[in-house]
């Protein structure tokens, strides 16, 4: 039994001597380390590693081009296990083990809003690619995003829903996902019609029938699916099979290969986006070129996102001139108008992303634009 | 009335599934009296087989039957394999170990599984849909009451049930019918006498745990047929599969057929009728009260302990 | 190890020295704690303050699985809710000032309590199951809570968050509190496993039907396993839910519990050293595994089968590491082995 | 009036009749004898009177007192203590501590006691050890106090069980098939020891046994179940008469 009183003492003393503070000054080093957590394992490792795709993308692109102020840029990924706990302990490492300038992540707002107070705390940067909850920014001045808001996509659907004169509309929410009950909630608020149907289903569920037999019974004119690509299609596709033939529509979590790929089932649906794939701007094109050389895959909405935080992150270190937290954060709440893949982003003054939404309706595995509804 | 009806198939449909994986549980269960928490896994590795052999026999355009059976064929046999090596290289060296360690190495083979299929070089963490191997149609369809009240079985619906059905009757052959089974039955029935008895105990377990997994495997390619294929999705069949083996009385086979389709109505109903958002529970619910009320389960046999 | 009868058993130094030797090591956490914060990474500190809430669930599941042998499955269903109970308290009442630190001390001491009723609750199945079942029903406990608490917004004035968490919970836990709180787990159910009257809990695990002829009512013992475990399962919740201040519920799904019956199984069950030990390297090690990126989790299950398949009675096996003699023996936890049980 | 009062006792199970009818008295200081063939229902009558089992039909009383419905460890705490065919010792504790589990009901300490560590608690765990390593010298344990029960020669197990019976202060002690399994040396220990027990607590023993020969020597009164019924009460030489006795017994030798 000796051995293992001996290995606890020499794990206990690695410990202690390897834990002294580091006050080494920040951003000192050769290059210009970003940090980025990311559920890259667990229950939704498939948005962490896709937005994890997008982030190295866009740093390798701006690496071959030179880096940032002379440096190469380099970031240091952890994997929180889709658990916020855990998110904490991977940003509290990168900022103060790893010594990093900015911190690029979450996906979840859940995991945002944990590691976004550590990020706070240490006055160190932090853009979201992808956490829609408004609560996420509201933690401090240090935190940001480049996505749409709950209750802005909310509303946008609720505006479309009425232009459409869809007069009873059935909602469908993921009861586990905050980003679908925020949908819910914008959506909720916005619309003026009848909702005759509010049912919920839970993130893993497959089979949806249960509640799709229920929402057919009360006759809606079209459903309010604001889930991840994930579910989507299978949603839709169970509706179909029940002879639910009325549109579904939903926000930008449809946005993936995925729900192209699932072809004419989803015909006549819609969803809001930041970008369109038909769109012809430079940025989407090259985006998408590169993408697919890279990953040999199509991306979906988060990897976008994942490239567009890493742009507006390595963009704003280059117009603060140094590669300081301080700096770094001013220049991030200074971003305008950038040509994001995601779209023209500006930053506001609540560090939202504004840029306009696209309603895309789906037609034969391909998309085209339904409508276009700017930030109000 | 078409309302409860199209419940009622909805439920059935899922429950079939349920019931597939459930065998596997209740079999192992009978020879070892262990959880084989890795079961779930096993389910979700013959999906991932299934997607791999669907993608790679997709350019030769078989006819939907052959397609099929190379599908389902390719997934049995390679889950089979899989079960024989879970056992024999993680169970089969603790065989007189405590419950609780066997119980902890099949909880690190799940979580093995798991995290091996989230890695890209096995499948990766992005749920993939099945390549278009057999389209979901109505192949039966009718109204009650008045025109719009329609109520439809798909073929996917009949293919989840008449497999579980089908394989059930095969299931039910083997064991009653043939000398394998009669080594499972009385393996079950007293582990200590059988080997005495001149019963080959480990090839029996062997047998036991790779029909279980081909089992599993069938179920796990309905699913992906039917939904889509994810690393994850062993998790809650799994568990459910389980509720559904205690309630029909764990280690009895018939048991965990009907358990399987009761939960499967269960949650279907609780969905329909009270609200989605506790289904889930609701099975547990279900499971604390029949542990409760009656531990052996519909259809087990109570086991007194003998002072 | 001496044989004869003269020897007298457990403590020789005398208990009031031992009482206060574990009052001043608490109150000598204070000034460490304060070092630590001056000196430490905080990274490290941060892994250090998690050893000390995982040494206290996995010594409070230890007394409840290892120790007592009921094997449960739903441990972080009453860490759920303490964590809730207290953060939700805590942010409603939002103490400030020098009352602040007395006001956590209550509402963890709460958070416990809430927990240890639903100890109670869950510890009355007992009474009919054991086993594999009790272990199903437990994880089915876990569960349900879990569902509860993703379907609840608010209970009353207190908010609960549902799906979307818990924040903005007033921070509070330090390394003080934790390892305060760690000392007192630890030290509690020390005592009470190796007293004459905790002696029945190891009555209990060893054989139910035995212990009832020797007068131990095991219903009371395995209830009282349940309630004792559950508070301090409760109470680390609380820490948790002041030490980050968010709570996302899928954090007190099964895996979190499976990862405290793995931190049990590893240390040895009914090995409260062990478990001590486990719970530090398991918190400790997947940290260094960061290293691997996703194949950390392959990794580590590897481990965990390898482990067990070449130490299957964990590191001490049963035995305590500052207790030189053999104190009990896992070899029948868990019920009796796989095919000898009939 | 008896320490032990068994009256018209029935069990049955399903349409099996374990025990039909049974009576029995039992006082302090004496040591009666109960035999029969397998199945008589003899552990029957013993899970009975410890409230393993519930009585189809009759009376079991203590001092008077009936004990039916009561719970195994409330009928223990009334004076009714036991050892099992297959030993059931708690084989992960040591010699010493399967003892001191014994003496658990006579703590008087609480829980908070026990956590706090009173003197007045460590005061009684002191004294129930010494009392526990006393009970073990007389059954000449002592020496194996810190082993692991599982690893004791099956006869100390035996004699274990029997010590760790009487920890709990019994008044009456059933001890189901004490000398199964032990070799001629060890019965003849055994005797002696069972002997000591009534004379030194002055308790009723009452005893299963398979081996005749002890059970003729030692015990003052015998009775004999067959298929559930009682066929013969009475001392070892008129047991050894009964025509119905030896009958039972297949005309195997009796004693």
């Amino acid at each position: 039994m000796k051995w293992i009183t001996w290995m606890v003492l020499a794990v206990g003393v690695w410990g202690l001597v390897g834990g002294c503070k580091d006050k080494g000054q920040r951003g000192s080093s050769s290059e210009i380390l970003i940090g980025e957590f990311a559920s890259m394992t667990g229950a939704t490792a498939t948005f962490g590693q896709s937005s994890h795709e997008g982030l190295m993308l866009a740093v390798e692109q701006v690496n071959e081009k030179g880096g940032v102020l002379g440096k190469k840029v380099k970031v240091i990924s952890e994997d929180n296990r889709s658990d916020a706990n855990e998110a904490v302990t991977a940003v509290q490492k990168l900022i103060s083990r790893d010594r990093v300038v900015a911190v690029i992540g979450e996906v979840a707002s859940k995991r945002s809003l944990a590691g976004g107070g550590v990020c706070q705390q240490y006055k160190i940067p932090m853009l979201s690619p992808a956490s829609t909850n408004p609560t996420v920014t509201q933690v401090g001045d240090y935190i940001f995003r480049i996505c749409f808001t709950d209750d802005f996509q909310g509303g946008v659907c609720a505006k479309f829903a009425e232009k459409r004169g869809w007069k009873k509309v059935a909602i469908f929410t993921d009861v586990a996902n905050d980003y679908s009950k925020g949908l819910t909630a914008g959506f909720k608020d916005g619309y003026q019609g009848t909702i005759v149907a509010d049912e919920s289903f839970r993130e893993g569920d497959n089979d949806f029938k249960a509640q799709l037999t229920k929402i057919k019974a009360t006759g809606p004119d079209a459903v309010f699916l604001p889930g991840y690509y994930t579910d989507v299609v299978k949603v839709v596709k169970q509706a179909r099979q029940l002879e639910l033939n009325v549109p579904f529509f939903g926000g930008d979590g449809w946005d993936s290969p995925t729900t192209l790929a699932a072809g004419a089932v989803m015909d006549g649906c819609f969803y809001t986006d930041h970008y369109s794939p038909d769109d012809p701007r430079p940025a989407v094109r090259e985006f998408i070129a590169a993408y697919q050389k890279k990953y040999a895959r199509t991306p979906d909405a988060m990897a976008i996102l994942g490239y567009d935080a890493g742009m507006v992150m390595m963009d704003a270190i280059k117009r603060a001139g140094k590669s300081e937290p301080a700096a770094i954060r001013d220049a991030l709440a200074a971003t305008k108008g950038f040509p994001g893949a995601s779209g023209t982003i500006t930053i506001d003054e609540k560090r939202n992303a504004r840029k306009p939404a696209f309603v895309l309706e789906l037609k034969g595995g391909k998309t085209h634009i339904a409508d276009t509804i700017e930030p109000g | 009335m078409d309302y409860l009806t199209q419940q009622l198939i909805n439920g059935l449909s899922i429950g079939a599934t349920y019931a597939l994986i459930a065998l596997g549980y209740t079999m192992v269960y009978g020879v070892l009296r262990l959880i084989n928490f890795a079961h779930g896994e096993v389910y979700m590795m013959g999906a991932v087989v299934a997607y791999w052999i669907a993608i790679g026999i997709a350019p030769w355009g078989w006819p939907v039957w052959g397609a099929l059976a190379v599908i389902f064929g390719g997934a049995m046999g390679a889950c089979a394999v899989l079960g024989f090596a879970i056992e024999f290289f993680a169970y089969r060296p603790l065989r007189n170990k405590p419950r609780l360690v066997v119980l902890i190495t099949a909880i690190g083979v799940s979580l093995l599984l798991q995290n091996l299929a989230q890695t890209r070089y096995v499948f990766g963490p992005t749920p993939e849909a099945f390549p278009a191997v057999i389209e979901a149609k109505t192949v039966v369809r009718w109204t009650m009451g008045g025109p719009d009240n329609v109520v439809t079985v798909s073929n996917l619906d009949l293919l989840s049930l008449g497999l579980s059905l089908g394989l059930m009757g095969v299931l039910a052959w083997v064991v009653l019918r043939t000398r394998q089974g009669l080594a499972l039955r009385a393996v079950s029935y007293r582990f200590d006498t059988s080997s005495l008895m001149g019963i080959n105990t480990n090839r029996t377990i062997s047998f036991t745990f790779m029909l279980g997994s081909a089992l599993a495997a069938v179920a796990g390619v309905v699913d992906a047929i039917r939904y889509d294929v994810r690393p994850l999705m062993g998790l809650m069949p799994g568990l459910k599969a389980f509720v559904a083996a205690v309630l029909g009385g764990i280690g009895s086979i018939p048991g965990a057929f009907v358990g399987g389709l009761v939960i499967g109505l269960i949650e279907t109903l609780v969905k329909g009728y009270l609200s989605s958002a506790y289904s889930d529970a609701v099975a547990f619910v279900v499971l604390i009260v029949i542990l409760l009320v009656r531990p052996s389960g519909i259809l087990g046999r109570y086991e007194a302990e003998k002072l | 190890m001496k044989d004869d009868g003269s020897r007298s058993r457990g403590w020789s130094v005398p208990a009031w020295g031992v009482n206060c030797a574990l009052v001043v090591l608490v109150a000598g956490m204070w000034p460490l704690d304060w070092v630590l914060v001056e000196q430490m990474d905080e990274y490290y500190l941060r892994v250090l303050i998690l050893v000390g809430l995982n040494v206290i669930l996995a010594t409070s599941l230890n007394l409840i699985n290892g120790i007592t042998g009921q094997f449960s499955l739903g441990h972080a269903g009453f860490m759920a809710i303490g964590a809730y109970a207290t953060g939700s308290l805590m942010k409603y009442f939002s103490p400030t000032g020098a009352g602040a630190e007395a006001a956590l001390l209550a509402l963890l001491i709460v958070g416990g309590l809430v927990a240890a009723v639903a100890g109670l609750l869950v510890g009355i199945p007992t009474l009919r199951l054991r086993g594999d079942y009790l272990a199903i029903a437990t994880l089915g406990f876990g569960e349900i809570i879990y569902t509860l608490i993703v379907t609840t917004d608010r209970i009353g004035p207190f908010e609960i968050g549902s799906s979307s968490g818990l924040h903005a919970i007033p921070i509070r836990t330090s390394f003080f509190w934790a390892y305060a709180g760690a000392i007192v787990c630890v030290a509690s159910i020390w005592r009470l496993s190796y007293s004459a009257k905790g002696l029945a809990f190891r009555a209990v695990r060893e054989d139910e039907i035995a212990a009832a002829a020797m007068g131990i009512d095991t219903t009371y013992y395995k209830v009282l396993a349940f309630v004792i475990g559950a508070f301090f399962a409760g109470v680390a919740g609380g820490l948790y839910a002041t030490y980050d201040g968010n709570l996302a519920p899928e954090s007190f799904r099964f895996t979190k519990s499976i990862e405290l019956v793995v931190m049990v199984v590893l240390g040895g069950s009914g090995s409260i050293t062990g478990v001590v030990v486990a719970a530090a390297v398991l918190t400790y090690l997947p940290e260094q595994l960061r290293f691997f990126a996703e194949w950390r989790m392959v990794i580590y299950s590897l481990a965990l089968i390898l482990m067990m398949l070449l130490r299957p009675e964990g590191l001490l096996g049963g035995r305590e590491l500052l207790r030189w003699r053999r104190v009990a023996a896992a070899t029948t936890v868990g019920g009796d082995a796989v095919q000898s049980g009939r | 009036m008896a320490l032990l009062e068994i009256s018209n006792l029935t069990v049955q199970f399903g349409g099996l009749r374990a025990l039909s009818g049974f009576d029995f008295e039992l006082d302090e200081g004496q040591l009666h004898g109960l035999i029969g063939p397998n199945g008589a229902g003899k552990t029957t009558a013993f899970n009975v009177a410890t409230g393993v089992y519930q009585p189809t039909m009759g009376d079991v009383r203590l001092a008077g007192e009936s004990v039916v419905g009561a719970r195994p460890f409330e009928i223990n705490r009334l004076g009714i203590a036991r050892t099992f065919q297959n030993t059931r010792l708690f084989s992960g504790l040591t010699v010493l501590e399967n003892v001191l589990v014994g003496f658990n009901q006579s703590v008087t300490h609480g829980f908070w006691g026990t956590i706090l560590r009173t003197p007045h608690h460590q005061r009684e765990d002191r004294m129930h050890e010494h009392e526990a390593m006393r009970l073990l010298e007389r059954f000449g344990l002592a020496n194996r106090s810190e082993e692991l029960a599982q690893n004791l020669p099956y006869g100390d197990q035996r004699r274990l069980e029997i010590a760790r019976a009487l920890a709990t202060r019994p008044r009456i002690l059933l001890l189901d098939e004490p000398a199964a399994g032990m070799n001629p040396q060890e019965k003849i220990a055994l005797m002696d020891l069972i002997r000591f027990i009534r004379d030194e607590f002055s308790i009723g023993i009452w005893l299963i046994e398979h081996d005749m020969k002890l059970v003729m020597a030692i015990c003052e009164r015998i009775t004999v179940l067959d298929h559930g019924e009682t066929i013969a009460v009475g001392t070892a030489a008129e047991v050894q008469a009964d025509p119905k006795v030896i009958e039972a017994y297949l005309g195997e030798p009796v004693g």
